[in-house]
């Protein structure tokens, strides 16, 4: 077991982030719970102020130079952000306000009355998804699927934390009309190897999404390489603020969909009796726009490309080799999902005999180790592994292997009050 | 241990290891089930009246030493009692956990139910403390009109 | 015409805004642009920074302190949001990210599947909204009559720029689910009175919506004086952030109404097969809302309290009668809207001559006087007054009469250039 | 005046008061409507095509100087050219429009059309001076097409 990882200089990284100097019940904190949003570096924040101090007006209606500028700085974080994922153009970014509505807005397009047939949606049509699946990308295909008839079917997963693929063929087939995946799994950990099952849905003529909620944040990300139509990210979990997410979606697929939110600025020309609509991105981007946190999170991509989002992904995986081994020597201590670093990200669930996660956490928290108890919005998963909920330790660019000790210090503790 | 000694008392802990009256029992006038959505946690809790006064309350359910040990409790405090005292119990209880901490908690009204004064100032465990005093306070709720949902759920 | 304006320290409040302090093209910024968007006070991005510097973290769901800390300031601003528009209670306001959300959020409540009759929503029903609306309170409502087969109908606009009544009782009938109106026209300026609409639209069980937008940052608003059934409104034209709006609707009918988006954070339990929700707010809140905007939407709020908000309504007005007076004096200029300051806000749009809202507005900017020119969100008000587009000044808290003076100087240089 | 001379230069403005080739005329091979959403000005083109050369470019429209003015020069520098060099035109006033003041106008290419190298440095209007052009070129491609969406809108 390595302590130290060479290359990455996480001090300097720490340095930025103005949040890791504070003091939790009279500790230092320890933040392990970046799966569930990270801290925000200076350079976030920097940007953030000098936008609302220099150049805050409204985008896209104004010939003013005030708007002018903050068009631009809008519409540049649109191309920073594109560039980010590897998108074809920045028009193929569309802003929301998280990642769950960018999946609520693919789940709109769907409909019986659809024109475009790869849209259109009704019973006897299927939808996969899997098992794995954060609800915000579970509800917005059951309700789909009460609008519409159609049937949600899933993906089942393997007793040591991954998709269960032996069902392909079967469960990917003419009738299916999107294939909706977890990219990374937000409460297992797991990377999701996604290359078979985009072959077999675009085989059969089905749409890919991936949620990429937990991808885009941590590892090197490229829509192009990984063939899919869409994915979906948010900001707050990768240095960003909160209030932003995006949809990226092939421009051709973007074209075909029908609007979502109608409102200002999605529009070509409106009469009280008919209207007509913008081009994409514009048509799914209703009302003012999170316009100072388009400009947060085009801050956050520069900061996360500065200190290089591979060097982010090794990093993490280090820690998660670091941890396994750490918690490994908690008696009791049972890892839920990949035991091993190959294949897995840094986001670690476990459950320490049967004490509770949320006493788990209440003993942690007094040490300043900020952990998540819960269902991790995963339900399924927990009932999937029989737990009705688990501790969850995440990971990111400025998690150090000292906090690692300090929770399995912590984790001791746990087990003198509980045991 | 810091101030987390005052959400652990010994009392709570040893509520939690040793349940009193846990199970779900026969008979019963009504019964209702409840979800803390956050942390997946339930309950099940049945109630059983006779002359205006609570002859049982069993349960069922899983969850944090919190939730158990307040479920555990909550039999402790509640059978035998008048329904309307009951009532009253349970209403000073709520607004304990509701309180900040700024409540002071009544021993004559509380009985062991003051070991839960420390949750107050972890919100984040309030509806932990709640869960079964909650679905208590419905299952009487329903066990007050006649024939009504027997076994339902909430 | 006084140039002065007792008891209102408008120089006092200008220090508090950064952004009040910039030059444009040379000259110092005269803002007049604040229907589109408000300028932000200091104390509303301090309040973002520290939120993000000392307690960020994810709301309602985790048990650690940071947690706990975010979850507080997150309901702590929508107690005092709710107060500041006087609703029964918390639970009455859902945060969205503006208000176009909060009126699709309203508008996929109806529908022909809904069990609760006043949401249920077919061929023969109708829906009633207004002239004067902005297109985020006409295309929701447009999109809602493609889905369901509803008519749409609307009050036309008298010559003087306010809402034609006199079809009042055929227009709201009973076949009418719900009567949908601006409270304050983004483009004419106009105060709606609406008593009458409001008493008969209850008279015959239709529901009532406030597009508030334009009223709440700029008036005493109560919901409950006013006796409507729902607003809409959005924090950045109340110098509050982007990314942050609110739906406060009688709690009794959010209950009664389904989920819009789905997601984390709106459920009570979730399995693969099916799911259900939280109560309102949380299950119109899917996902991780815009935490750190909700925060600076309460000191927002409280900002505008401190200064007061019958304060603020009578500078406007004073604001108001100040610029037409002095609009009056630039020959071809022609005020379209309310010409007096009775029923109206500190928003006046006017055509110059013949010379196009966009060659005014650029002859006023290189003056460093930011207006707006174009539509406004709202063709069929230009339409109705048979303009293509129309030069905007809108006035807020830290507008002077300085600022009026310089725009109007800036509108003989543009007389002069197209002259 | 300060900046702003540069974006109204007196030939714009002379356009602007004195528009060539304005109104609808017959005979036509295509027409193509365009509209800019942010501010609601519209356009429609109708162009004539003989022998691979431009012979009409006709128009009507609301707008502002700059749209109304580069509807003029767009007649103008057109009406006359073969459609290869009426293509090339239009992307070379096209590049120069989006280039953000960085790209060098060709006088030659262009003619009076240099006069709008100053609102490439004004991104909001970039869009007024494009849409007359970029209506140009859909009814130009519709022309090319026999039989296609004549008088139809874009
Ligand atoms: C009257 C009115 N309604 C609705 C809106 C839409 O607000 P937002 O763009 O914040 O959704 C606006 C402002 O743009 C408005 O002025
Ligand atoms: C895998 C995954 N999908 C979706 C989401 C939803 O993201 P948001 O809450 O920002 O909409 C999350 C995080 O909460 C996530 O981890």
């Amino acid at each position: 077991m390595t302590a130290t990882l060479p290359m990455y200089d996480v001090q300097a990284v720490r340095a930025d982030f103005p949040i890791l100097a504070r003091q939790v019940n009279g500790a230092p904190l320890v933040y392990l719970d970046s799966a569930a949003t990270s801290q925000k570096p200076r350079q976030v924040l920097d940007a953030l102020r000098e936008h609302y101090e220099q150049r805050n007006a409204n985008v896209s209606r104004s010939v003013h130079a005030l708007g002018t500028e903050a068009t631009e700085a809008y519409e540049g974080a649109r191309a920073r952000v594109a560039a980010f994922i590897g998108a074809a153009t920045a028009e193929e970014v569309v802003f929301t306000k998280n990642s769950t509505e960018a999946i609520n807005l693919l789940a709109h397009a769907f409909s019986e009355r659809s024109i475009d047939p790869r849209f259109r949606l009704g019973p006897g049509d299927e939808i996969v998804i899997s098992e794995m699946e954060h609800h915000s990308n579970i509800l917005p295909w059951q309700l789909l699927c009460e609008r519409t008839g159609a049937t949600l079917r899933w993906f089942g997963l393997t007793d040591d934390g991954r998709l269960d693929e032996s069902d392909l063929d079967a469960l990917v087939n003419e009738r299916t009309k999107l294939v909706s995946l977890v990219h990374v799994s937000n409460i297992l950990g797991t990377v999701n190897e996604t290359a078979r099952i985009v072959a077999r849905a675009h085989q059969v003529g089905a749409l890919v999404m991936l949620d990429a909620s937990q991808s885009v944040p941590h590892l090197p990300v490229s829509v192009s390489e990984l063939g899919v139509d869409f994915i979906a990210f948010t900001g707050h979990k990768m240095c960003g603020p909160t209030g932003i997410g995006a949809l990226w979606g092939r421009y051709e697929l973007l074209l075909a969909m029908p609007p979502f939110l109608g409102g200002g600025s999605m529009i070509e020309t409106v009469t009280m009796q008919r209207s007509t609509y913008a081009l994409p991105p514009m048509k799914f981007e209703a009302g003012t726009p999170p316009i100072a946190e388009a400009v947060g999170l085009g801050a956050a991509v520069d900061y996360l490309s500065a200190v290089g989002m591979e060097a982010i992904h090794q990093h993490e995986v280090d820690l998660a080799g670091y941890a396994l081994g750490a918690l490994a020597t908690v008696p009791d201590l049972r890892v839920i999902g990949p035991q091993k670093t190959e294949g897995r990200g840094g986001t670690i669930s476990f459950a320490l005999g049967d004490i509770h996660p949320h006493d788990v956490g209440q003993i942690l928290d007094n040490e300043g180790v900020e952990v998540r108890a819960g269902h991790h919005c995963a339900r399924p998963v927990c009932a999937r592994y029989g737990v009705p909920a688990t501790t969850r330790a995440s990971f990111y660019l400025y998690t150090t292997t000292d906090e690692i000790d300090a929770m399995v210090r912590a984790l001791e503790k746990a087990r003198k009050v509980f045991g | 241990m810091r101030a987390v000694d005052d959400l652990y008392q010994e009392i709570i802990l040893d509520h939690y290891k040793h349940p009193h009256g846990r199970g779900l029992r026969e008979p019963y006038r009504a019964e209702a089930h409840h979800v803390n959505p956050t942390c997946g946690d339930e309950v099940t809790i049945r109630v059983d009246v006779a002359d205006d006064r609570i002859t049982d309350v069993s349960y069922e359910g899983v969850g944090c030493s919190i939730s158990q040990a307040s479920a555990s409790v909550l039999h402790e405090t509640m059978v035998g009692l008048p329904v309307i005292e009951a009532l009253a119990r349970h209403d000073a209880f709520a607004a304990l956990m509701v309180g900040r901490g700024q409540v002071e908690p009544d021993e004559d009204v509380l009985g062991d139910a003051v070991a839960f004064a420390g949750v107050a100032r972890y919100p984040a465990r309030v509806k932990c403390a709640l869960l079964s005093w909650m679905a208590f306070k419905d299952a009487l709720a329903r066990a007050a009109v006649p024939e009504s949902n027997v076994g339902g759920t909430s």
